[in-house]
């Protein structure tokens, strides 16, 4: 028992203490870490949260500017701005978690295993890391959204996730490789490796924890980026399509037409996107100052 | 009106925005307009519509012509002392050598009018004036073939030269000359000093500006950067130009010769079925919805296969008769859920193609996928790029999408080559083949006497309907804006129509 | 303001000492809350005399010193008691702008790491001339005669040169030297040394410490030398102050503290540290336990917690009592202890194992050889690295085989070639006659399990992210040496115990144990599976002497238990001594001398080894005030340039033109004596 | 040095090559191609053969391989073949908005740079005060603002303001550096604020992790002046890593201003990207894509130069 009890245990003891020495030395990480539950909040419940259907429209209404009825306007077809905003909310968190996830596993799985095996393999990945770096972003997703035949996930385009995520697998690779390498030449690899230890035990329960560190940092700032990413093309209209409900896709479109007579139009899509990565970045450097040894005091 | 009655005055250059790049100069091998702002002013065509009393035709190239009382033989009297930019005199063969590019092309050149000259037998050409065109058939919209600015006159030698020499090199018998064209940027053309028709053009020269943004070239324009642009803007761009500029700023408005339509591919399950078609397009609610998406769009009349307000159109009291024009959408709607439950698809869903321009595509789209909405139909909007949307429908990989009808013209044949059956005609993206269609085309089309082609229009427009095929959306709603100081251009329903900036005049 | 008066009553006292700390207090502002790092420090330093500041790690002598700097990180520390007057002005009641002044000028300070603490990016030249242009306002010209003058002045050849270099073109003792060379720059009147050699070879070590002595002799400079190693106290210091859990504890003159200590500490200290220059006793004596943790010190004595005089009166912190010795203690007992009615006995012990000596050995090594390619010229030049060359030796059951040498001698790449860890280049492993090389995948697999390890560093040889009932327990369920989830956790406790720990530890992770505990959790990882041979990569090097004598006996007992084999790499000379049976020397990857211990030790043949033995300082200052130096010279040669024939005959005092020309072979001089040397 | 550089050369290759196949056969998986954009995109009626005719004429009905090494062939003599909608060479196309990108980001990178290094500094000297927290949300929005939205802002505080608004078309700053600066510093600001952010950050973390080094102890305990310890010691090797951001931000910039361009309405690569792609344009699509990855490469090796330029540990060996 004293062996598996302690394992399962202690981490949870630890987690809390965590969170509470966490809030303490990061007091703008605990702030931002709130903002990030709200929108999660607003994201989840959107339907009993918003005060209209999103998708409604409204030619009576068109262009509202913000009210009682319509707190952040309507636009141009006479939809609630509000709604629509905590509706993008949950497009937003999906693709964000979603295709920063899904980026950063792979890459940190693909780092590990660079600097784990070394030599050929480490090579061969180094290049193919290299070439995806080297690869315009941009075209990157315009081509994979374009190509694919599209298959949606509650009304996400899953070749949006996908091309949102695969700029950030060599990004991760490249880090996690790094941190996996000062963690490869540690003495107790060395003596997971003595005892004859399986590869895969050795990268999984002795390597993969110890960077898990700079993997979370980079998942947390990678979400940041992702919604930004997602809020870029759904503006190139390469995203999200309307009528869905999406942050970027509220800036763009007949946005453009109307935001000098409707600046509510694209002020408070703006605010939120921004608010959102904001949350995101300032959580993550603050995991980063909180996790990064060299920053604690 | 007013303006044109004041004596014009020469000298100064137009600068005004050209909202596309061409990808090439020949006109005969183009559809976009980008093309025709870009070359009209350098060429010229046999005919053109009169543009103070469309859709009359008048003169251009041609002095004079007679149509022989069967309607067979077409004869032109060309000015004379017309040069090409180059100095070489402009004569029939010139003509000839144009429309047989035109009717049918040598290898490797496109001529996008193949179909539209194919009733036309031989072409003579007895002296260096005169052309003659002998027919098949008869044609009851080849004047308006002839008409057509598509039809620019190149020189023969040069054809003879390269085929493919429109595409680059510009020859023409204009009212203005190639000076430059900056990719990216802009073309400009200067004043052809020996230009056939006496005292024209009044302008020095012109600078078509390109501006891909609609924002940016608003900006233009209320700046005085660049003094009009001439395919037309949206209402609320014109609402915020109007507030911006006060009485610096014209608008003209007319409808517009273009419209939007809901295909269905009736090759897949349900759209197969026409009463599933017929409900999806009574649910549509036209009179409202063109209230609401002309404030944001530039969708507007609502209108059969012909353009509304045009000789040969429907008239509203008889277009509400039929399915998706009631004015009662409630009944409508009711009806079309119970057409729906009689097909056994109350609970229909599927995926709406549409294009993906901001402008007045998703907005349709938006506004469909609404009105679906509300009879319980579930439907997803995919918006894709050019490519991909042409492919699909092209190739039949879609259920329903919305189609656009750009006619390069108001001719009334033209507006219904879209609906003729499948085969034989890639227009057709339903895929529908129906032999009571083309045969009452083909009847108008030979009809000699208006009254009677319009009867066989409107049974047309019945059949298609009721069969639900496809039918026309909205149809676009034009609106040019320029500065009261541009003088003597002519608003028309079609932006293909007066590019030539012959009659153009600054008033400063 | 103080400052300024104390100035003014006597400003030209020549009995003045020079440094004067009073009651100096360090606090530091921690997430775990309130460190006292340093309490109620006093002491005093003559011109040109040598203090020497010892104590366990963590007691507070680092920051002592850089608190006498000024250089404490701003942001956490405090000082909020205390004086610091040098020359009569208090250092703490200066601005920053005059402390600035200061430093480099009349006070400099050589730290621990002469790897890290050059600018990489800047060359050696403008890093000495910099004081001297600030401080001095020399001209480039002046500033540069100068550095050369000092260069020579620490012995490196060719001033000129290498005033142009950058550090990574000098090695660590070079590096030192220039260190040195840049404390001294301004002729300073105070140099304070925190560690200065801890992290150089046992003869640079002697070489930098002989040089800084005769310096400060000849400039009559005072030298504040921070050090654990007793040794070096012993040859260098005039007086020693003791510190233990951030306060003063003894001091007193040398020889008084190490031949008189009033205080159990020292005594405990100085007896469990091994010496070469006594007979080894059967067991070290050690000091039980651990210092207290400064962010929540017990009251009373703080020593008493392990102290084996502990009485009542303990409970209330002692104050410096004045000794007979002339010096002071911080004891309640120490007039008992003068009297001698105290007198240390650790915990006593049976006496040595003896090896099952057995015809077929457990290990035998024989031609090994391993070779590094330096990777891709991308960063670096390539090259081979050899860092073991044709090395032979076997190793028998129950044995301890002792493996010194200087740092990079390849001594941890001979343990990683034997753990399998790296592939040899040459040569050939049998262990119990199976070649390792030849072995199939499961003969390695059992031969893995009997072939153990335990790291040198405590902090970096446990999974931090994993308990310690995880790391002993991960083998046993790994490899079914556990019926089941109970018995596995059955055996981790019975592990723990055997390792000293309380089964409750199983629970901790590393970061919450001390370095000593860390390595008994390593030694129960490594006995996890009853292994038959365990290679010690210097086991006890980074701990304290107090804790370092606790291992080495653990160790030795788990032997006695087990019947276990070591093969225990260090280059500290007196623990290997003190510890194995056999003992093999090596140098620059060759095996320069091998034999029983008493006899290496007693009459060594190889020049180098007998260079070692003189190199190393024994804690006793007469001894080692009387000896004069027998210096080695020069620097490890490049492993990318090694030299022809000999390996030592850069170095060595012997060396003829045929040292560099053959290589000599490991012949037998004397039965079970081998040495590679043929001058001997 | 010099066999380290050749090297570095050599290793770019491989990469252009794993770029050009990625893109090429990407490109292929789009459904449609260029010739139906071109006869029916707006509708025309146009016969079939007629669009098998025009892809025999850009030679799309062979086999991918042989137009994949037909590509290859050409870029090998740095021909990079011709736009397939305008039927002029790639180069061209692309030059001409070459310069505009360029600039721009010539201008970001200033405009970031001279901000970001007194702020980064500033921030880790002064640690955990209220100048680090400010600098700390400052760089932080700087990240987490869309550069276009905040060009559209910027364009609606112009109008809004001065009912200004910058000039449309791009005049190179050689013919007249006002109108030319009027125009592309809005666009330089919009995203220079990131970059600023980006470049800031990172010379603030390195900075600290110098600052911890032992060598800056022993500068002050050389009693150097703060200044110096700081100018001196310090920053120069902070600088080391900000050289990679600043440079791999840059090579972002070009083609990375899609969305900016399109506020902005300048005719950059960006915007190119965007046509060509909307149009299916493979061979300029293919042709953009190599141009930024040996640009990206390119700038690469420069970093690693400089890296090598600036740290004798590397230069020296
Ligand atoms: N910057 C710091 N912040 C917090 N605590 C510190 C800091 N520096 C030192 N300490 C604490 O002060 C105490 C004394 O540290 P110091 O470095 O003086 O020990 P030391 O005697 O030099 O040990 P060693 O022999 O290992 O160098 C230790 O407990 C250490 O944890
Ligand atoms: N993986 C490696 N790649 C290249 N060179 C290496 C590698 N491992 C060790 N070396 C070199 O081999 C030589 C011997 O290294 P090794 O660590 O065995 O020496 P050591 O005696 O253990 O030194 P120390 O006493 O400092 O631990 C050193 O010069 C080292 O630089
Ligand atoms: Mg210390
Ligand atoms: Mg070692």
């Amino acid at each position: 028992m004293s062996l598996a009890l302690p394992a399962l245990a202690a981490p949870r003891i630890r987690l809390w203490r965590g969170a509470g020495d966490f809030a303490r030395a990061q007091p703008l990480g605990a702030v931002s870490f709130v903002i990030i539950c709200l929108m999660m909040f607003a994201g989840i419940f959107c339907t009993w949260v918003a005060p209209y259907d999103p998708l409604n429209i409204d030619f009576a209404s068109i262009l509202a500017p913000p009210s009682w009825s319509h707190w952040c306007g309507t636009d141009a077809y006479g939809r609630d701005i509000c709604s629509r905003l905590i509706y993008g909310s949950r497009t937003a968190l999906v693709i964000g978690f979603t295709a920063s996830f899904a980026g950063a596993s792979i890459g940190a799985v693909l780092g590990i295993a660079s600097a784990y095996f070394g030599g050929k393999i480490d090579d061969y990945i180094q290049r193919l890391v290299d070439i995806l770096l080297a690869f315009p972003l941009i075209v990157l997703a315009l081509v994979v959204v374009a190509a694919f035949p599209r298959f949606l996930v509650g009304g996400i385009d899953v070749n949006l996730i996908a091309a949102i995520a695969i700029p950030i697998i060599p990004r991760v690779a490249r880090v996690v490789r790094a941190a996996a390498l000062s963690v490869r030449v540690m003495p107790y690899i060395d003596a997971a490796r003595a005892a004859g230890y399986s590869h895969a035990r050795i990268i999984f329960r002795h390597m993969a924890p110890n960077v898990v560190a700079p993997y979370l940092i980079m998942l947390t700032a990678f979400i940041a980026q992702a919604i930004l990413a997602e809020a870029s093309l759904s503006f190139l209209g390469l995203g999200v399509t309307e009528p869905t409900a999406a942050w970027g896709l509220m800036l763009s479109g007949n946005a453009a037409d109307f935001y000098r007579e409707a600046p509510w139009m694209i002020l408070f899509p703006g605010i939120a996107i921004s608010l959102a990565v904001f949350a995101f970045n300032l959580f993550g450097d603050s995991l980063r100052d909180y996790l990064d040894p060299r920053f604690r005091v | 009106g007013a303006a044109q009655a004041q004596t014009p005055k020469k000298g100064g250059t137009l600068n005004f925005a050209i909202s596309a790049e061409t990808p090439h100069y020949d006109c005969h091998g183009s559809d976009t307009y980008a093309t025709l702002h870009f070359s009209s002013p350098f060429y010229s065509t046999l005919l053109r519509y009169n543009l103070n009393k469309f859709p009359e035709v008048e003169a251009d190239l041609a002095k004079s012509w007679t149509v022989s009382p069967d309607q067979l033989t077409y004869t032109f009297m060309l000015h004379d002392g017309v040069k090409f930019h180059d100095g070489t005199p402009l004569t029939s063969t010139d003509v000839k050598a144009t429309f047989d590019r035109l009717r049918n092309p040598p290898q490797g050149v496109i001529s996008n009018r193949k179909a539209t000259f194919a009733d036309i037998e031989s072409i003579e050409t007895p002296n260096p004036t005169t052309i003659v065109f002998k027919l098949k058939a008869v044609n009851s919209s080849m004047l308006d073939h002839f008409a057509s600015p598509w039809n620019c006159i190149y020189a023969a030698k040069d054809l003879a030269a390269d085929p493919n020499a429109p595409k680059t090199k510009i020859n023409g018998t204009g009212p203005f000359t190639f000076v430059e064209h900056i990719k990216g940027s802009h073309v400009a053309g200067k004043r052809n000093e020996n230009y056939f028709k006496q005292g024209l053009p009044y302008l020095d020269g012109y600078r078509g500006i390109f501006m891909l943004q609609a924002a940016a070239m608003l900006n233009a324009l209320q700046g005085g950067q660049v003094l009009a642009e001439f395919r037309g803007v949206s209402p609320a761009e014109r609402d915020r130009m109007v507030a911006a500029m006060g009485d610096k700023l014209r608008v003209e408005e007319s409808s517009w010769t273009l419209n939007l339509v809901v295909v269905f591919n009736v090759e897949k399950k349900p759209f197969d079925d026409p009463r599933v078609r017929k409900a999806l397009l009574m649910a549509i609610d036209r009179w409202g919805g063109s209230q609401g998406l002309s404030k944001i769009s530039t969708l507007r009349s609502v209108g059969g296969v012909v353009r509304p307000g045009s000789p040969l159109a429907t008239p509203e009291a008889e277009l509400v008769k039929l399915p998706g024009f009631s004015k009662d959408i409630a009944k409508s709607r009711a009806e079309a859920k119970k057409l729906l439950a009689e097909a056994g698809v109350s609970n229909l869903k599927f995926t709406l193609w549409n294009r993906n321009l901001a402008m007045p595509y998703t907005p349709a789209g938006v506004f469909l996928v609404d009105q679906w909405r509300q009879i319980g139909v579930e439907v997803e909007h995919k918006q894709s790029d050019t490519a991909p949307y042409v492919s699909a429908l092209q190739s039949g990989n879609f259920e329903v999408a919305i189609d656009f009808n750009n006619l390069f013209n108001d001719d009334a044949s033209l507006a219904m080559t879209k609906y003729l059956s499948h085969k034989g005609n890639p227009l057709n993206m339903s895929r529908s083949n129906d032999a009571e269609i083309d045969k009452l085309y083909e009847q108008q089309v030979r009809e000699r006497d208006p009254g009677k082609r319009r009867e066989l229009i409107m049974a047309l427009e019945k059949r298609l309907f009721e069969q639900g095929y496809q039918q026309p959306l909205l149809w676009w709603h034009r609106i040019v804006l320029s500065h009261k100081t541009v003088m003597g251009w002519k608003m028309s329903p079609s932006h293909n129509l007066g590019a030539d900036l012959a009659d153009v005049w600054l008033n400063q | 303001m103080e400052a300024q008066s104390q100035t003014a009553v006597r400003p030209t006292e020549t009995s003045a000492p020079l440094l004067k700390v009073e009651d100096l207090h360090v606090h530091f502002a921690t997430s775990r809350g309130l460190v006292r790092a340093v309490e109620g420090l006093s002491f005093e330093i003559g011109r040109g005399e040598v203090v020497a500041i010892v104590g366990e790690s963590g007691s507070g002598k680092s920051v002592s010193a850089l608190s006498i700097m000024r250089l404490l990180p701003p942001l956490t520390a405090r000082v909020p008691k205390g004086r610091i007057l040098f020359e009569g002005r208090d250092l703490l009641a200066l601005r920053s702008e005059q402390m600035r002044e200061l430093r480099g000028r009349d006070i400099s300070m050589i730290f621990q790491e002469p790897m890290t603490s050059l600018n990489p990016i800047l060359t050696i030249g403008l890093q000495i001339t910099e004081p001297l242009q600030i401080h001095l306002g020399m001209t480039d010209k002046q500033a540069r005669d100068r550095a050369v003058e000092l260069l020579n002045l620490v012995g490196i050849p060719d001033p000129e040169r290498r005033l142009g270099q950058y550090p990574h073109q000098f090695s660590g003792g070079m590096r030192q030297r220039v260190v040195i060379a840049i404390g001294l720059a301004c002729n300073p009147k105070l140099i304070i040394a925190d560690e200065p050699t801890t992290a150089l070879d046992v003869t640079i070590q002697a070489q930098i410490l002989e040089l800084m002595k005769n310096l400060s002799r000849q400039l009559n400079i005072a030298l504040i030398i921070i050090t654990h190693n007793l040794g070096v106290v012993a040859r260098y210091a005039d007086r020693v102050v003791v510190m233990y859990a951030a306060r003063r504890i003894e001091q007193g003159s040398a020889e008084a503290v190490f031949h008189r200590p009033r205080h159990p500490y020292t005594m405990g200290l100085l007896r469990s540290v091994p010496r070469l220059d006594r007979p080894r006793g059967a067991r070290l004596e050690t000091i039980e336990g651990l210092p207290p943790n400064l962010a929540a010190i017990p009251p009373g004595c703080r020593f008493a917690p392990r102290c084996p005089f502990r009485i009542p009166v303990c409970d209330e912190e002692p104050p410096l009592y004045p000794t007979d010795t002339g010096g002071l203690s911080r004891c309640h007992r120490h007039e008992e202890i003068a009297a001698g009615k105290i007198t240390w006995t650790g915990a006593g012990g049976a006496g040595v194992p003896a090896p099952h000596d057995t015809a077929q050995p457990l290990l035998s090594v024989r031609n090994l050889k391993k070779h590094f390619t330096i990777a891709g010229g991308l960063r670096r030049k390539g090259g081979t690295v050899r860092a073991v060359e044709d090395i032979s030796f076997d190793l028998y059951p129950g044995e301890t085989l002792g493996l010194v040498g200087e740092s990079g001698c390849g001594k941890t790449t001979v343990g990683r070639l034997i753990l399998g860890l790296e592939e040899p280049t040459a040569g050939e492993l049998r262990f119990e006659g199976i070649d390792i090389g030849a072995a199939s995948a499961a003969a390695m697999k059992r031969i893995r399990r009997k072939v153990q390890v335990i790291f040198q560093d405590p902090y970096s040889s446990l999974n931090p992210r994993m308990t310690v009932g995880q790391i002993i327990g991960e083998p046993l369920h790994v490899f079914d040496l556990a019926a089941d989830r109970k018995a596995a956790s059955e055996r981790v406790a019975e592990l723990l115990q055997q390792v000293g720990l309380r089964p409750e530890m199983a629970a901790r992770y590393p970061h919450q144990l001390s370095g000593g505990q860390r390595q008994r959790v390593g030694s129960a990882r490594a006995l996890a599976m009853n292994p038959s041979f365990i290679v010690c990569d210097e086991a006890v090097s980074a701990l304290d002497v107090s804790i370092q004598g606790q291992i080495i006996n653990l160790l030795e007992d788990l032997q006695r238990k087990f019947g276990l084999a070591y093969l225990f790499i260090a280059h500290d000379l007196a623990v290997v001594r003190h510890i194995s049976m056999r003992v093999v020397v090596m140098y620059f990857g060759r095996i320069m001398e091998v034999a029983d211990r008493d006899v290496l030790y007693r009459e060594p043949l190889h020049p180098y080894t007998k260079a070692l033995l003189d190199a190393a300082p024994i804690p006793d200052p007469t001894i080692e005030k009387g000896r004069e130096p027998r210096l080695i010279q020069g620097e490890l040669p490049s492993h990318l340039a090694p030299p022809s024939g000999c390996v030592f005959n850069t170095r060595c005092p012997l060396a003829s033109q045929e040292c560099r020309e053959i290589v000599p072979p490991l012949e037998e001089k004397r039965p079970g004596h081998f040495a590679a040397c043929i001058k001997v | 040095m010099l066999r380290y550089t050749i090297n570095r050369v050599l290793l770019m290759i491989p990469t252009l090559i794993g770029v050009a196949v990625l893109v090429f056969f990407l490109l292929r998986v789009v459904p449609g191609d260029i010739v139906e954009v071109k006869l029916r995109g707006d509708g025309g009626n146009v016969s079939q053969e007629t669009i098998e005719m025009e892809r025999k004429r850009f030679g799309l009905d062979r086999p991918l391989i042989v137009q994949f090494a037909d590509w290859m062939i050409g870029m090998a003599k740095l021909d990079l073949g011709r736009s397939m909608w305008t039927e002029r060479p790639v180069i061209e196309e692309i030059s001409l908005r070459l310069e505009l990108s360029l600039q721009v980001a010539i201008m970001a990178t200033l405009i970031a740079v001279l901000i970001a290094i007194p702020l980064g500094t500033l921030a880790a000297l002064f640690r955990d005060t209220w100048i680090d927290y400010l600098m700390r949300i400052i760089t932080i929005g700087g990240l987490s603002i869309p550069s276009f939205w905040f060009g559209m802002l910027i364009m609606l505080s112009l109008l809004a303001f001065f009912n200004w608004l910058p000039p449309i078309t791009f005049t190179p700053i050689y013919v007249d550096p006002v109108a030319n600066l009027k125009q592309l510093i809005w666009p330089a600001i919009a995203v220079g604020y990131r970059y600023c952010a980006v470049v800031a950050r990172m010379i603030r973390s390195s900075l600290l992790e110098v600052l911890n080094e032992d060598y800056i102890r022993t500068a002050r305990a050389k009693g150097v002046f703060e200044r110096l310890v700081i100018s001196r010691h310090a920053l120069r090797n902070a600088l080391l890593p900000a050289i990679t951001v600043i440079g791999l931000e840059f090579t972002f910039l070009i083609g990375g201003l899609v969305v900016t361009e399109q506020v902005f309405n300048l005719n950059g690569i960006g915007q190119l990207f965007v046509q060509s792609v909307s149009r299916n344009d493979f061979m300029l699509i293919q042709g953009m894509v190599m141009l930024i990855a040996a640009f990206y490469v390119f700038v690469n090796l420069i970093i690693d130069l400089l890296y090598a330029w600036f740290d004798p540990r590397i230069r020296y060996n």
